[in-house]
């Protein structure tokens, strides 16, 4: 099959959609002069006009006019360039998109297809507002979807997933991942929200890696082996719709798991991941299983290659919190 | 646009259904209990009749939190609204939402509880209206208090460089709760605020409904034909304080400034003005009034008696499928 | 000893503070023509003129002068009427305040003396943007404190102590507390950050409550007697730091714990209090104790009273969740 | 105000100061791996230089991402900015922030990556200059694209209202990142927002540095005075890309367009500038061209020569006790 980068997966999916369906948009800063923050729409404009669009460097008008452009017939993608920068039009997303649909107690069919698609990750060294990786915020925002994508193949799929999806999701590329290649089809296909992916199988601890943390996991996996020690690595994809299922399918046979994520980690996505395996073990009458997890340190992360490096996670890191399950 | 003797009827009806339902809300807060808040938009009937009379039936309005006039007068059934209001099921959001919630149908767009989101909802309101070519417009209604807001910059640019559909009515009532508007705000007219924009900007007399109406619908066409955004200040009062129930100081404003308001009360003008120009007899309108008081004790009775929502709709409708 | 309510002892707090302080100034949305969206200032204008002041309707201007006057040489208080518009300043919260001492390295005593006072809570039925209790986003965010008192005393207490503090502070108020009165010293006192008080003394489970949830708790818990079921309520009083010692100690002694938090779950502090008892527990090779958490559902605040209540915490859901770790 | 000769030369220091810096990162940029990001202000230098060299050491100056121009002529030390912006240990924040970090006490404010968060910052210390009575004034330097983020209309309206001493100064080069202002913005001058705020607002030649230090410093003395804000536009341009070392295209502007202004350079307009007026000699000038890129390659090796910092550094400073 043949290989392409994210980077060209993810606008092949944005081209494809712009061609299936007249309704779908997609606006941001500098997405027509530039193909957006990391280049991912170059072109779009040249073949679809209007529908591919620079705005004004104003986060509150882009995501609050998807919003608006949602409700009344389009289907927007919008990008915000840094995720970090999400929390500049937070009432957009947190009060606006997240609670509407709700609060209109899904009357008329209401719905709000909007994807905002935003690059996360570190480990490049460009400050505190431009590396966070911010995902519990989302999670914690009951009535949007989030997906993040860690190889072309899925990146494509979820992405095309999204612009059909009647929800407001909220797409996560990691900068590092762009340039990463695999194997994408020439055909058409979609990738479901809410199914996990196990990408190593493995007997003895189960880890649950977010984003680009399963390139992490999977390089800590091999060096591992040489221990004797076996991982499989799970990654869901999705966060909401979250595939609590695969987990626990895979918890069940390795008997112990890690959570692994790069956001801050206190009130992280792995915390809650802890506490949803417990009450699952204690609800069908199980005794817990070894669990630890591995995020950010509890700062914000720092600008100089070794602090953010020592601020991040890292194959070391999960190894220790590998060690630490077995024990 | 010229209006007719039917169109001003219209308007008459629209501002006096507009104050019967807020009348209503107002007795229902001091004596029955009622869940949530009411924003008393007695006084400022001129600017919400004005501004959504006339419009398509899919054009866009985005409302305020003050008063129902506007979104009657855009053809929300004010019986359902109440519901809403009052948390029974048969509103239109089964009680979830509040009165901040019109159905789609309508043409009334998603309000926030954060003044100033209204802003760049209405500019995206207009991105469809522009790209799908149906030639709707989008008329978005807003505060003194909103036009303080970040958002309004971000939109109204937005707006004005994309040429979006959307005519922006501020509704300046000299108030954001307590605060008047010289301590909040460096202009003494908001219509200042368009030549940021190179967008046309008025100051209308927002007491007089024709005015209102006159103003928003030469911006309506101006926007359909493709023209552009525009701003239109309306100047108005509300009559009663920011909310009813709370613990609202009164000294922020004198009781002269409050009666010279009252003088020019909306709908004792165009009353006054239809007689002049025989448009209608007194008779006629005493019975439009009687109608609508009537059309309203009904449907607050029906909102009253409707039954609570079930605990479990409370778990339903976050995400569509 | 004299009783006051929550608003007074808030207003006592400020009030001295400013007398003795001429650095400390106070702004927000009708500070000056009402005392703040629940009049907790009125008067302080008279008072203390230009340093109690009306700011015109813009968050992002009252959050972000905020940071800027802290840095020059001010002590800021301010207020945002509801937490839930803490988004439309999310910027200036959480890329500014939380951020700016750490990524400026501590130079020349680098700090951001500011309090934001903000209502939270349920209960009232006004709807989905205003009647959250947002806590977890701001754990989320290392380099703010927060704080959020249960009773008069501490109300006062916690404030003094907040406006002295050199970090940035974010102060919840329950809408519900307002009226609530308490004994409160004329003279004065201090309150530290980070020790959590014993509200109830009791035997058989420790229920960690945050804000309102106490009032809940010892609700309960006076009624579970009846039932032989003892609790014990420990309130944190503030989030950050957390007083982890206390709530060990409480659960040393029942052996059993739950959490009880009015912000939505998933991915709440529960979630991350759970996570660090499982973690104490397993580095002292301690084996996991019966724990459970209590929040809100996973959807918006809806409006209607009885669904309000269908999804916010409540006795009741708390007695359940007790069963739970009894078993 | 009066320039004498020696406010002139100090002018010109600072503007080759700023460009040999930025010629200097740019070339570490390309030849050394280095951290981060740099936005070279080659060709804005009159800007910077004009906004800060002549404010009080007391006064306050928020920066942009472009440049060191302005920092230096407030008084940082660029050594030790340099060291930060390459990460190591003897940088003003011993790497933790990057160059976005000066030291308190040259007066420049904090800087934040969301572009438009510099408005309600520079605002806040507005309120501190106003309040703590010193005569301090506060300028805010921010970009074209910054312009477009609602934080300047709640921030400007704040510092109107209150009659706060802040100096706004927008370096419009005319693009954000790729997009032209005429993309993004429905007016063609900044300038022109100053009306919505009841301030002055004036458009200044950005490539004469006398121009833009004769607007600020009478801005500047107004705002001392305590007479307000007010908004000074200068028209400049970056002759590099937004962004060294990044992806960036440059089919969004003409080769002719970057010629154009190019033989309006701000340090040799100056230099000639100087020399008609018998202010310096060639030979002056010459030798602090020479003494500067000298001290700028001292200060380059000494930050390069500088460790990184210990890896426990990343734990500490993020409360203060
Ligand atoms: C973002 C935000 N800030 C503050 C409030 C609280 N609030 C509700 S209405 C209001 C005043 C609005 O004033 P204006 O826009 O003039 O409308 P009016 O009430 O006068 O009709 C305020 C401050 C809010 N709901 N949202
Ligand atoms: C809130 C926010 N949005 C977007 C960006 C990405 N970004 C960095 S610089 C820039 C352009 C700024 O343009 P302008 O203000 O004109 O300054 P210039 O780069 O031209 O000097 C953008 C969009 C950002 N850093 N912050
Ligand atoms: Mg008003
Ligand atoms: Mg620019």
């Amino acid at each position: 099959m043949r290989e392409i980068s994210m980077r060209e997966a993810l606008k092949e999916a944005i081209r494809e959609e712009l061609l299936r369906d007249q309704t779908v948009h997609i606006w941001g800063e500098s997405i027509e002069s530039k193909g957006g923050g990391f280049a991912i729409c170059r072109g779009l404009t040249d073949e679809f006009g209007e529908r591919a669009k620079d705005t004004p460097l104003a986060e509150t008008a882009i995501a609050g006019s998807a919003v608006g452009a949602a409700f009344t017939g389009l289907r927007p993608i919008v990008e915000i360039m840094f995720s970090d920068f999400a929390f500049v039009c937070g009432d957009e997303i947190f009060n606006k998109m997240a609670k509407a649909r709700y609060v209109y107690g899904g009357q008329d069919g209401f719905s709000l297809p909007i994807v905002v698609r935003m690059k996360v990750g570190g480990y490049v060294s460009i400050g505190a507002e431009h590396s966070q990786t911010p995902l519990a915020p989302f999670m914690h925002a009951p009535g949007l979807k989030i997906a993040f994508p860690t190889t072309p193949y899925d990146a494509k799929g979820l992405l095309k997933t999204a612009v059909r999806d009647d929800n407001p999701v909220m797409f996560f590329e990691h900068i590092l991942h762009y340039g990463a290649r695999g194997e994408v089809p020439e055909e058409e296909y979609l990738i479901p929200f809410g199914k996990a992916r196990v990408r190593r199988e493995g007997d003895d601890v189960t880890v649950v890696a977010i984003g680009y943390m399963v390139d992490l996991a999977l390089k800590i996996a091999e060096e591992m082996v040489q221990d004797g020690v076996s991982l499989e690595v799970v990654d869901p994809r999705t966060l909401q719709p979250l595939d609590m299922d695969a987990i626990m399918r895979s918890i069940k046979k390795t008997g112990r798991v890690i959570f692994v994520d790069e956001d801050v980690t206190c009130c992280g996505v792995p915390a809650e991941l802890m506490a949803r395996v417990y009450e699952r073990l204690t609800e069908a009458g199980k005794p817990p299983v070894p669990m630890a997890r591995v995020g950010a340190a509890n700062v914000p992360i720092p600008y100089s290659p070794p602090l953010e490096k020592a601020v991040l996670p890292s194959p070391e890191k999960i190894a220790a919190a590998v060690e630490k399950v077995l024990v | 646009m010229k209006f007719t003797k039917e169109d001003k009827i219209l308007l008459y009806r629209n501002m006096v259904r507009g104050r019967k339902y807020d009348e209503e809300l107002v007795e229902l807060f001091a004596k029955v209990k009622v869940p949530g808040m009411w924003h008393s938009g007695i006084g400022q009937e001129a600017v919400g009749a004005g501004a959504a009379t006339f419009l398509r039936k899919d054009d866009w309005l985005e409302p305020t939190h003050r008063g129902y006039t506007f979104g009657l007068a855009k053809g929300v059934d004010g019986k359902r609204w109440l519901a809403e209001h009052l948390g029974r099921a048969t509103g239109f959001a089964k009680g979830k939402g509040g009165h901040y919630v019109a159905p789609k149908g309508s043409g009334v767009l998603p309000f926030g509880g954060t003044i100033g989101s209204a802003f760049p909802i209405s500019a995206g309101a207009g991105i469809s209206a522009k790209r799908l070519g149906k030639g709707q417009v989008v008329v978005c209604l807003f505060g003194d208090g909103a036009a303080q807001r970040g958002t309004l910059h971000e939109s109204m640019n937005l707006a004005a460089v994309w040429q979006l559909p959307v005519v922006w009515v501020c509704e300046n009532n000299l108030y954001a709760v307590t605060a008047h508007l010289s301590q909040s705000m460096a202009v003494k007219d908001i219509a200042d605020l368009a030549h940021g924009y190179n967008m046309p900007g008025v100051i209308i007399d927002g007491q007089d409904v024709l005015a209102v109406a006159e103003a928003v619908m030469e911006a309506v066409e101006r926007a359909r034909a493709g023209e552009g955004p525009s701003l239109i200040e309306c100047k108005t009062y509300r009559y009663r304080n920011h909310g009813e129930g709370g613990a609202f100081p009164t000294s922020y404003r004198t009781k002269e400034e409050e009666e010279e308001w009252k003088k020019r009360d909306p709908i004792v003008l165009f009353r006054q003005c239809l007689l002049d120009e025989g448009d209608a007899t007194a008779e006629e309108l005493d019975a439009i009034d009687k109608e609508l008081v009537q059309e309203v004790l009904e449907a607050s009775r029906w909102a009253q008696e409707s039954p609570w929502p079930e605990v479990g709709q409370a778990f339903t409708d976050l995400y569509a499928d």
